[in-house]
């Protein structure tokens, strides 16, 4: 079983830096097509791993060679597959093979094709590490390459100045959680002794409550930065300027999830503190509604479906935070599949339209763009949680928990925003797909994506159809290890009312959005009342936060850190050398003029000197005479 | 052959020198390069032949120079040494294969291999006297090569730098007098040998003076907060060479005299004075940074970006454990190989557009693809990503400094966050964007020579981060002895508990395939 | 009571002349009033009862010195105005002053002029110039005798000093070499 | 009211510090000398003076000796003068600066 966990690690390593030797060199479409097939390898001894492990087999733990191992502390490069690893590999290798062998056919026109599989396939490895690693410092490892893959990934065309400026934004801000991860690693390594999990998880049954929640929120901090919760959320939406399957694959499917995997790996630690469990849940439910809110307005294809993710992340913290971690780890991987698709249809949308992101640019492609239509149709079907489809049984099954725990806030804000997330989304499939063709205004003539990226998009359509069938094996696989508890409403009528009245609620939402943007005909340029009201503003700017991070952080930095240069160490530290060497050539050169030869200045130091002397003389004098009397006096003074 | 290797590799390149002067001046290059070749090869073989078990010196050579006053040619190496010194051969061999057309490269080439003596000559110097002899040597060198071959304010650059670090190690040669005069007190007999003095035990309050006046020798040369405005102007007039040998391995005497010196000579005074250390520690690592991020010149981004490192490096020096000391010796080398490697990217750039200035570049990626992803690597390793070698250097420095104060450590810790922001920023002027300026539309991207020198590093960075062991290991053992000696000299009771009792740790280095 | 007044008037005389011969511009006034001051000096060392001192003051002092000082003068034609140093006279006043306080200051008070004794008890009764030979000649005789050489190397020294080309008198001379001289001694002087 | 020895003792100060004005103040050297003469006075006038209220010679003769070496030192000086005037014509104090440094 070893072999395949190497593969599953090292096969997009291996493609990596296969298709990195070709960066300089101009398209090749090998190098695509070589890549994908090494992540397909490696999605295939995932699944063979997450076989063996679901027909009760042990997790497979491998310790390749020691990294660090100074004093006490002693870091293995470990890897474990174990029952959550094994689902988030499944997840990971299975997008991003659909991802790749899209990107071969978006990314054809682009000069650095090469250099895009590289920087992807690089994010593939660092995802694995960080998965699959069975110690925190291989998560940091994981952790901190997926950022900077990200990074690579956002700044992709590094011609575009808001593109560079975006990926800087993305790892600054990924960087300041990171320290708060870093010190969450440093409180557990002395307070345990050890950095592994199972070494890790056995000491914090000991530990006091107190030390054990600083732990939870450290941890979290780092989480909340990878995973875009409130404070630090808006590197997600700026991050859409990097090509679709990057959206698609890191900031839908993977990296973000990050942060909910890390919460959900140390879920021994979080069962220990349930009212650190409650911040986070609470916290998820207010990025929930808070990102659905945005999303209603915003005017950029893309940005809607970031907005979406975090909402929808949101709602996985808040699963996890309520402590029922296996529905947060079903619903990632759900919500993973359907907006995998959703990016990836947008991804054709936007070739079609020529990089325009604006629906009501759009409208009336479901003639032209008829699979992509469908597919888009039925993963915003999902993402609002209709029956038959995956987002029915991993979002409902959030909702149950909320219910069950009597957290009646949470389940009200959480049922809100999922008629939100119904509205908001068929607000975006109604304005591009149906009314009237506004695209024609703008002089674009769209045309269907490649056969082979449809075809690519397929196994995700299907899973967004038929995943809530793994409801049942998952909760089974994973309830050893994640403690699940079964969520019994007490009788079945609460949870029928509930069921039933949730489908409604959503089902009027999407109705209301098909009546009201499904026939749009004209082109909005703000002149609109709404468009001027204060909410829509306050909404489209989304809440003034990005404005008020640049006013009030950037901006003083900037002006400090000039400051500090040009004041403080110019003109005070460096000033203050030169002054004291300057103090030593002044000296030198006041006492020259002593030997000037001018006779009459050298007298007049001479009756200085006298009068020196003298004065000396007179001081000695005085204290002989009075010595006794001064000892008192000083003795006083306790010198 | 093998028992006077330490002599050996401190007097070869300095005969080598001598010798030089003979050499024409056309084939003096491929000259420097053999003289440092042999010497590179020694310090593998000093490696190959050194036993990283053994935690105490090893190579020890002893020749009395005045016996009446104590005064003997004591060298010796262990693992705290061992890697600065195989750094020092490395990069002066690497700056002489990578040296570009300079006027008079002969006497540049014999400056160099002066340098490259009394470097080595410090870190194997176990005695007072010889350590303080070779300190003072080394400024020399420096001194011509930024002087002669420097940039327009050269002559201030580098008088400021040699008075400077002068004035500082005058206040330490005071101490040194003292504390062999204490020794001459409490034995009887005269001696600057630094292992004699390990055994000598001092009242705190003597301590805390000695520890005060070595403080302020080791602080310029760190450079640590207040005394750092030299290290700008030095690097921001020196040719590329100077400053990369200056980054490497110069700044590494201060910190390195710290271990060997002031930690084990004064535990106590190091306990009573960690806090106020860290202090100006976390200064120097945010202050700077700032600094770095408001600078026009991307020379001096890195240089105020080792500063920054520094702090890190001293932080980790005062966790005052294993962890943090063998953490911050590490940090030292990867700082070195890491701005060196930044210094030389930034000397390739100034050969092509003989400016420094990041207004300047734009969009340099679309042109010097392979420039921009070694710069990359660089820029990721100076930020402190894992698997690159500074990471694991800051990881255990800040780790160890945990143990003493965790809020401290926070502070410190905004050092990544700050060192992402300038290194990015400058990063994103250089190479990102379209080519505004049209002299950068033709630059060459970087050619054989300069590839010589940064594929080495780029794979010592990549390597050493990922894996650390072979030179984890000897350091690893060697400070376990300096902090188990700080721990038995200790006398009072704040700096006992302070100071972890090494022996006591059983290292688990039973990995978890056997725990299961 | 008539020894106080004499002081007093003494006292207020050589002040007032010493003061003229500093911070007069006239040089004949400044010698005149010099040699006034010595006479009124010579006076007061009459009221202490040394008179041998007091006699040889005039005889030395006022007679040779001042003699001497006037030749000097006429020598270097210094009989014009003499211009005198614009320096600030803030900072040479209160020098002065300051030192002359500090002086006080030390003899005033009580500390040292309380133990001061008598080595060389006079002898009651002899007279003072008795008394001064009878010291002069048993206790002082070494340096009695080295004052002798040493007036002796003056007398040498002024001579040599001032001997050379004495023979040369610009009164017999006339214009035209006067002028020659004169430019020799320019060209001397520029080199 | 009887004259004490202190009263001597300030007058001799007074002149001494008029002595120093002059030595200060002067730039024509032998006006210059006129001031020294002025100290050397003071001086014997406070050896004078205490050696009359201690009964004691001994400030007298210090007296006599100071005298000598003054008439010695005019001497001599003068001399000097004489040929440093026919060196450089002028003896003005601003000239003899050969000594600097």
């Amino acid at each position: 079983m070893e072999k395949y966990l190497y593969i599953a690690l090292f096969a997009p390593l291996v493609s990596s830096l296969f298709s990195a030797l070709f960066t300089a060199t101009p398209k090749k479409q090998f190098v695509g097509i070589v890549a994908s097939f090494l992540i397909f390898s490696a999605f295939v001894s995932s699944y063979i791993l997450l076989g063996h492990i679901m027909d009760g087999g042990e997790p497979i733990h491998v310790e390749m060679m020691t990294w660090m191992a100074t004093g006490n502390l002693y870091i293995p490069f470990g890897f474990v597959v174990d029952q959550i690893s094994v689902t988030m590999m499944m997840v990971v290798t299975l997008v991003s093979t659909i991802v790749h062998i899209y990107s071969i056919g978006y990314m054809d026109h682009d000069k650095g094709f090469n250099r895009f599989f590289a920087w992807l396939s690089a994010f593939v490895f660092s995802m694995m590490i960080l998965v699959m690693s069975d110690n925190y410092a291989g998560l940091f490892i994981g952790w901190e390459g997926v950022g900077l893959c990200s990074w690579g990934l956002i700044g992709f065309w590094f011609h575009k100045d808001i593109a560079t400026w975006a990926a800087n934004e993305a790892f600054i801000m990924n960087r300041i959680a990171d320290l708060g991860m870093l010190i969450g690693l440093f409180l557990v390594y002395w307070n345990t002794g050890t950095l592994q999990y199972e070494g890790a998880f056995a000491a914090f049954a000991q530990l006091d409550t107190a030390t054990l929640t600083w732990i939870g929120i450290f941890l979290f901090i780092g989480a909340m930065g990878k995973s875009a919760q409130f404070p630090l959320h808006t590197w997600l939406a700026d991050a859409m300027e990097g090509p679709t399957p990057v959206s698609a694959l890191i900031h839908a499917a993977t990296m973000v999830t990050a942060g909910v995997y890390l919460v959900i790996r140390s879920n021994e630690l979080y069962s220990l503190i349930p009212h650190v469990g409650l911040f986070i849940a609470s916290l998820g439910a207010f990025v929930a509604l808070f990102a659905a809110s945005m999303a209603l307005v915003n005017r950029d294809m893309k940005r809607i479906i970031a907005y979406s993710t975090l909402s929808q992340l949101g709602y996985m913290f808040a699963a996890a935070g309520l402590g029922a971690y296996w529905v947060a780890l079903f619903h990632l991987m759900a919500h993973a599949f359907f907006k995998a698709l959703l990016f990836l249809g947008a991804g054709n949308v936007m070739h079609a339209m020529h990089d325009e992101l604006d629906p009501f640019k759009m409208g009336g492609l479901k003639k032209v763009m008829k699979w992509t239509w469908i597919m888009m149709t039925i993963a915003s079907l999902a993402l609002a949680g209709i029956f038959p489809f995956a987002g029915f049984f991993s979002k409902d099954t959030i909702l149950e928990a909320a219910f069950a725990e009597h957290h009646m806030v949470i389940y009200g804000v959480l049922l809100f925003t999922a008629g939100l997330t119904a509205f908001y989304s068929f607000r975006l499939v109604a304005l591009i797909f149906h009314g009237e063709e506004r695209y024609k205004i703008f002089g674009i003539h769209p045309h269907e994506a490649y056969r082979f990226m449809l075809i690519a998009m397929s196994p995700l359509l299907i899973l967004a159809m038929i995943a809530g069938v793994f409801q049942a094996p998952f909760f089974e696989m994973v309830e050893e290890i994640l403690g699940a508890a079964e969520y019994h409403i007490h009788s079945h009528v609460t949870l029928w009312i509930m069921l039933v009245g949730t489908q409604i609620f959503v089902g009027l939402a999407i109705l209301y959005a098909y009546k009201k943007y499904g026939t749009w005909s004209s082109v909005p340029d703000g002149s609109s009342k709404m468009e001027n009201s204060f909410i829509y503003k306050l909404l489209y700017n989304q809440y003034y936060i990005p404005y008020a991070y640049e006013e009030y952080i950037v901006k003083p930095y900037n002006e400090i850190s000039e400051i500090l240069w040009t004041k403080v160490d110019q003109k005070i530290v460096d000033a203050s050398v030169d002054g004291i060497a300057g103090f030593f050539y002044s000296a030198g050169e006041n006492t020259r003029d002593m030997q000037s030869g001018n006779l009459s200045t050298m007298l007049k130091w001479m009756v200085a000197g006298i009068i020196i002397l003298l004065s000396l003389a007179v001081v000695f004098g005085l204290a002989a005479r009075y010595s006794g009397e001064i000892m008192a006096i000083l003795s006083g003074l306790g010198v | 052959m093998l028992d006077h290797i330490l002599s050996i590799l401190i007097f070869f390149p300095a005969l080598a020198g001598i010798l030089g002067f003979m050499i024409d001046k056309k084939s003096i290059r491929a000259y420097g390069i053999a003289v440092g070749f042999v010497e590179f090869a020694l310090s593998l073989w000093l490696w190959f032949a050194f036993d990283s078990n053994v935690s105490g010196m090893q190579f020890m050579e002893n020749l009395p120079l005045i016996p009446s006053f104590g005064i003997n040619y004591i060298l010796g190496v262990d693992g705290i040494s061992l890697f600065i010194i195989i750094l020092a051969a490395f990069f002066t061999m690497i700056g002489i294969a990578s040296l570009t057309k300079t006027k008079n490269e002969k006497n540049m080439i014999i400056t160099l291999l002066f340098l490259q003596m009394t470097m080595i000559g410090v870190f194997s110097a176990l005695d007072a006297i010889v350590f303080y002899v070779f300190w003072e040597l080394s400024l020399v060198p420096m001194l011509y090569i930024i002087g002669a071959w420097g940039g327009p304010l050269r002559i201030y650059a580098s008088i400021k730098f040699f008075l400077y670090t002068f004035a500082g190690s005058l206040v330490m040669l005071v101490g040194m007098l003292f504390m062999a005069y204490f020794f001459y007190q409490a034995t009887g007999t005269w001696s600057f040998a630094i292992l004699d003095w390990y055994r000598l035990i001092l009242p705190e309050s003597f301590q805390l003076w000695l520890f005060v006046a070595f403080f302020f020798g080791f602080a310029i040369k760190v450079p640590m907060f207040p005394f750092h405005t030299w290290l700008p102007y030095a690097h921001g007039q020196a040719p590329t060479i100077g400053s990369v040998i200056l980054a490497a391995i110069l700044l590494k005497m201060g910190t390195y005299a710290f271990i060997r010196f002031s930690l084990p000579l004064f535990p106590d005074a190091s306990v009573f004075f960690m806090v106020p250390i860290a202090v100006i520690a976390i200064i120097m690592i945010i202050y700077t940074a700032m600094v770095a991020y408001a600078q026009k010149d991307v020379k001096q981004v890195v240089a105020y970006s080792s500063v920054s490192h520094m702090g890190v490096i001293i932080l980790g020096t005062f966790a005052l454990n294993v962890e943090g000391i063998s953490g911050s010796v590490f940090l030292m080398i990867g700082h070195g190989v890491v701005s060196g490697a930044l210094f030389l990217l930034v000397g390739v750039i100034y050969d092509r557009r003989h400016t420094k200035l990041m207004s300047e570049f734009g969009g340099l990626a679309h042109v010097m693809p392979r420039y921009a992803t070694i710069f990359g690597i660089m820029l990721m390793a100076s930020v402190g990503m894992p698997l690159t070698i500074n990471f694991v250097g800051e990881f255990l420095s800040l780790l160890g400094f945990y143990e003493q104060s965790h809020i401290l450590t926070l502070l410190a810790g905004i050092a990544i966050i700050v060192g992402a922001i300038y290194m990015l920023s400058a990063y994103k002027k250089m190479f990102f964007g379209n080519i505004t300026k049209d002299e950068n539309r033709e630059l060459k991207d970087v050619n054989k020579r300069e590839l010589l020198a940064l594929i080495p590093l780029s794979i010592i960075t990549i390597w050493l981060g990922i894996y650390p062991k072979p030179i984890l290991e000897p350091i690893n053992n060697s400070v376990e002895a300096v902090v188990q000696l700080m721990h038995n000299k200790s006398t009072t009771v704040e700096a006992k508990e302070r100071i972890p009792n090494v022996s006591g740790i059983v290292i688990s280095k039973t990995s978890t395939r056997e725990a299961h | 009571m008539f020894e106080a007044v004499a002081f007093y008037l003494f006292a207020f005389l050589t002040i007032a002349m010493f003061f003229i011969t500093v911070t007069t511009s006239q040089a004949l006034y400044a010698l005149s009033a010099l040699a006034a001051g010595m006479i009124f000096i010579s006076g007061f060392f009459f009221i202490l009862g040394a008179d041998f001192l007091g006699a040889v003051q005039i005889i030395v002092y006022t007679g040779a010195v001042m003699a001497l000082y006037a030749f000097g003068m006429m020598f270097f034609d210094t009989t014009r105005e003499v211009k005198e140093k614009k320096g600030n006279k803030f900072i040479v006043v209160g020098l002065a002053t300051l030192s002359a306080v500090l002086v006080v200051a030390i003899f005033a008070a009580p500390m040292l002029s309380s133990n001061v004794l008598a080595l060389y008890p006079a002898i009651e009764g002899a007279g003072n110039t008795q008394s001064v030979g009878l010291v002069l000649f048993t206790k002082y005789l070494i340096p009695f005798e080295v004052a002798a050489i040493m007036l002796l190397v003056a007398m040498v020294a002024g001579i040599v000093l001032a001997g050379k080309k004495m023979d040369l008198s610009l009164t017999l001379l006339n214009a035209e070499e006067i002028e020659q001289m004169d430019a020799e001694i320019n060209k001397k002087v520029l080199s | 009211m009887e004259i004490g020895l202190n009263h001597y003792l300030i007058l001799s100060t007074i002149l001494f510090a008029i002595g120093l004005v002059g030595v200060m103040r002067r730039k024509n050297l032998l006006l210059l000398f006129f001031a020294t003469e002025i100290l050397l006075n003071s001086v014997n006038i406070a050896f004078a003076a205490i050696s009359h209220y201690y009964g004691d010679l001994t400030g007298q003769m210090f007296a006599f000796f100071v005298i000598a070496i003054a008439a010695s030192e005019v001497a001599v000086g003068l001399g000097l003068l004489i040929v440093w005037y026919k060196r450089h014509g002028t003896i003005d104090l601003e000239s003899m600066t050969s000594m600097r440094g």
